[in-house]
């Protein structure tokens, strides 16, 4: 009977390949990770999802028609998820702390060498023979460094798409991971009496300060370093409408609505790209490899940077506070205070460590911009 | 492989003072922010404090209140 | 004076067809209905309002250009819209009473029958002059009989794009109209004695149940029924966004605004399909006949299961649950449980009918899935 | 015509055999899920529905929190 | 070193045109006037904040692929945002007041007259030498007298998109102005006694009566007006949806998310089209002139057609409600309100304004309809 | 340009006569719709208006609970 023939043929169990099956397990322990061990389960749990959506045999979700076909092609390809989703972070973020104490941008700026470091380390991976690493994916790898999800895949999807399934993976799994990744290193450079150190109180700031210090990084950017306007641009825009005060239903939709919505596509889209033949490869590992080197990297670079600045600093700066330079808001952070409360009680270190911790979101949206000028 | 290497070191070195250049920058910014923008707010903060407090409600309400806040939000879906 | 020729050239009135006259009727009908006798206001409204604005002479809302064209083109063409609202609806959904009593799959699954021989019934009516149904036209006409929106709407746009209009009315309208016409159907086939049986208290059903659930219909979708994956997939999405409860912000908004915003879009572009020359035709009759033959089918081969299955069963069975396995949630649910309280005060039937009540939301989609695989 | 009709009727039959076995394969599945989940939930739950009983407001405060919520959310539009 | 040379070539400051320099700094003065003077933040925000972005040298924001590009294509070209942001402003509309006082319908006629003698005056003004307006620019013009922000941009949009920039700026510049502008005309029209007449009690209006209305607007729209059923068509929709009590979660989502995010979507396209070397231009000044001219015009006309209908009423009529003819919805009727107030202590006019206020919305976008269909 | 000013002319002529008709016709439409509506809410508003005022809080509570709703949506964010 030829109907019985059309459905056998129609189910995936014959057509399923080795690679998507094993996809499907990354997407269902993406899942896992996501739920049951809470890693960056906003995004993690629709990447995982559309990880396993887009490995099913004849189903066709990524050909042309289907849906992640769609959503990739509307909100990656041009850009404009990541960059929602940049605004909605702008209209969360209080600059409050970093701007009572700016010297901390210095340490958001030390932390992106954990970015440099790993472009460079990307090109010197291609002495091993199977990586074959363009200048492109090399920077689109580093930026993993950078500790930002939406900026990672905004510059992967210009410099590199073919990576840019395993770069958000990667990127969004260390953040997750930064409880784990950064505290050993973070006592490797610091002695104990180090990270007992107390911080002066912060001063209070003014709203005018809030409202005009978004405009002051906009126009920095945008005379200086036009490539990184988009996603500076849309961060400040998201933290203008926060500060302003005029246009708190933007705002809050911004914030929550908006950003909500577009996180379920961005998820989705990113786990299109989970495909077998993209991320089944010796590249992949590689990718995991020099992520986990950029955030080691990077949270040594602020710590070294931090003990610098102390040196040279009349108030005491606990050198912990530089770890949260690599941004990974606002889990970096709280790894920070936590650690500084092992080495004394008394010591509460989280609103410090959020000046460096959204100097770090700026930071990496910069060196995202210096990339896409220098490689893109 | 070495002349991408070379590349990549002058990346790193060029990107690294960007990006220190830049925000160097954007601290004195920050400073001179600090010192023009006249802080009418500062001292208005008080006052909005004091009003917050008189509403301040007790403990029981409080509690209530979540309860009731997320049943009505549970409802709604 | 020329330019009140013009001016009378723009109006309306001269441009008027009797079709569209009658089709303004046909969607002001909607309105009334879906305002005073609250037949599912939240589609019928935008779709009645819909059929109003396409049907306005000279002002183009259908041709290139015009707002239905685009929001037809850019949600129901791609299948975006119904994909979404199928999510939303995976997130309201609760498998708790299912998971309690995995056996009323079966009712959700037999009530299916109303659509397969829906399906008959269409090309049967081709004998009578006038009709002409193709198998695709006949299996999207069938699938009203899953009384369940999003997947009528999904299928035919997918197999004939036509009769989108009026088979979605006729679904919508149904789903409307399930506590008319089902209680007949289910008294026609019960004795009072059996429409007096009470059920077992359901056990509780654990999260980690609830969890798992969603992927393992994916699962056995993506392996048996590809074709099925785009419905159960986002339905399972959200389902599994639902119960993971560490999204539950995205969870949230897909199940209100999201859901929401893609309701009155796919309202008013199901609304643009209601033009004269597709709806006034001897096949629009035919389609809500055979709408109200696959409603009365599917219950009465549901309640027919329920009673074979109370043979078999150790515990009790009340046979007029299988009357909820067309779907329809929660009306059918509800009107098992109020035909049950007639015939026996004490006979609350609610819990056990969500159970397959929600199956035959899974049951229709795989059917659709099935259609698409034969026909499409 | 009589070959449209043998059509729709192989479909039929085939459709309700797939469907029956699509969701049959289902119940197993429940029925291992069942089986190998350890539920840890289901003696949780007391628990959670306990610490949910304490805050559980009055009446009164109910009313009173519903309007303030309806009318918040109403002065919102 | 060539790289930074590279890198300096990428920076703005070599790029940057004078024209460029000029709009950042009308971009910050319309950020100004939002924030701190509070004029319209809502748009005026956004707008500004595109202006700046729009204006910048190499970052593309205005290219094929750049996300203004973007915004603008998909929101302003196809007409589909101002039509979003008008369905939700009608489910925000309360009809009431109109519907208990008809005549004041006639306010929100004779207020048109600003319009359309805007537009003779906009074709006068290619007399001074410099100004070469069309009729299509000179209507798009005009409809800045209608005082309402999406009717502006959405005829704008269809008939003069390179002036929709200054058009749009002018059209809520103006609505924030208008308790400077309306006062003057209004106490320049009318004597003290007049302004002090107190008006009868507004009768109650029943649901049904409010159900109907939008219907009854949308009928006589698409009977003798199609080109204005894309405004009148979704402003109705917006306002059957607060109306009908059924779909209260859509009139919701209408009046809260959608339009907030429609509105910094709008808000940012607008502001892509205030690039130098469409704004910097001596039309500009002639569009901010006519702008004026504009409501003062509309101002004029609606209180001295309220001094008409005060001769012909039995029931007294205060002529100042007139001036709430033109729109600017509420801001309108609540300077009638105060100039009344001054007048007379016990004189509340503000329920009394909102009928002409509304009267006044609806009256603009036949205005609208009309040029389409004249000059379109 | 003469030309253009007379069309001008009598675009605003025109236009000023379509809109106060089009208006007139739907002053016409609220008159009959207010004749022909039966109005049966008027009189059952009192009684919805009476059920709103038993749940009307103190304004202590109101002041707890604005807080409480002000302080759980600022939370969320
Ligand atoms: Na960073
Ligand atoms: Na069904
Ligand atoms: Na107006």
């Amino acid at each position: 009977m030829g109907r019985w023939e059309v459905l056998w043929n129609s189910t995936a169990i014959a057509a399923f390949t080795w690679g998507q099956a094993v996809m499907m397990v990354v997407g269902l322990l993406l899942l896992y990770l996501a739920i049951s061990k809470k890693f960056e389960p906003l995004l993690l749990l629709p990447i995982g999802f559309g990880a396993i959506l887009a490995n099913i045999p004849l189903a066709g979700f990524n050909d042309p028609g289907g849906l992640l076909y769609y959503i990739y092609y509307v909100g990656i390809e041009t850009g404009v998820f990541p960059l929602l989703i940049f605004m909605g972070v702008g209209a969360m973020t209080d600059f409050g702390p970093l701007l009572a104490n700016p010297r901390t941008l210095l340490l958001g700026a030390a932390a992106q060498f954990g970015i440099f470091a790993t472009l460079f380390g990307a090109i010197a991976l291609n002495g091993v023979p199977g990586f074959e690493f363009t200048l492109k994916d090399a920077s689109a790898i580093a930026i993993i460094g950078g500790a930002d999800g939406p900026t990672a895949i905004f510059l992967a999807s210009r410099l590199a798409p073919d990576l840019l399934g395993a770069i958000a993976v990667a990127a969004y799994s260390y953040m997750a991971l930064v409880p784990i990744i950064q505290p050993p290193i973070m006592k490797l450079f610091t002695t104990k009496a180090e990270r007992a150190i107390q911080m002066e109180q912060l001063r209070p700031v003014g709203r005018r300060e809030k409202i005009i210090f978004p405009l002051a990084v906009l126009f920095l950017t945008l005379l200086f370093l036009p490539t990184a306007t988009p996603l500076v641009g849309m961060f400040c825009l998201g933290n203008l409408m926060r500060e302003a005060g005029v246009v708190d239903r933007l705002s809050k939709t911004a914030q929550n609505e908006l950003i909500n919505i577009v996180t379920i596509f961005l998820g989705l889209a990113v786990g299109s790209k989970l495909s077998a033949d993209q991320f089944l490869s010796v590249q992949t590992l590689g990718i995991l490899l020099l992520g986990a080197f950029a955030f080691s990297i990077g949270t040594a670079s602020g710590v070294l940077m931090a003990k610098l600045m102390a040196k040279f600093s009349k108030s005491p700066i606990n050198p912990l506070i530089g770890a949260a330079g690599v941004s990974a808001v606002p889990m970096a952070a709280r790894v920070v205070n936590k650690v500084g409360l092992e080495a004394n009680p008394q010591n509460f270190l989280l609103m410090h460590a959020m000046g460096p911790n959204v100097a770090g979101v700026l930071g990496s949206a910069v060196a995202a911009g210096i990339l896409l000028a220098l490689v893109g | 492989m070495n002349e991408q290497l070379n590349e990549a070191l002058a990346i790193l070195f060029t990107g690294m003072v960007t990006v220190f250049m830049f925000l160097s920058l954007l601290i004195c910014a920050m400073l001179l922010l600090r010192r023009f923008v006249v802080e009418v707010d500062v001292q208005s903060a008080p006052a909005r404090k004091k009003s917050k407090a008189v509403s301040q409600p007790t403990a029981q309400q409080l509690a209530a209140i979540t309860a009731a806040v997320h049943r009505y939000r549970g409802s709604k879906s």
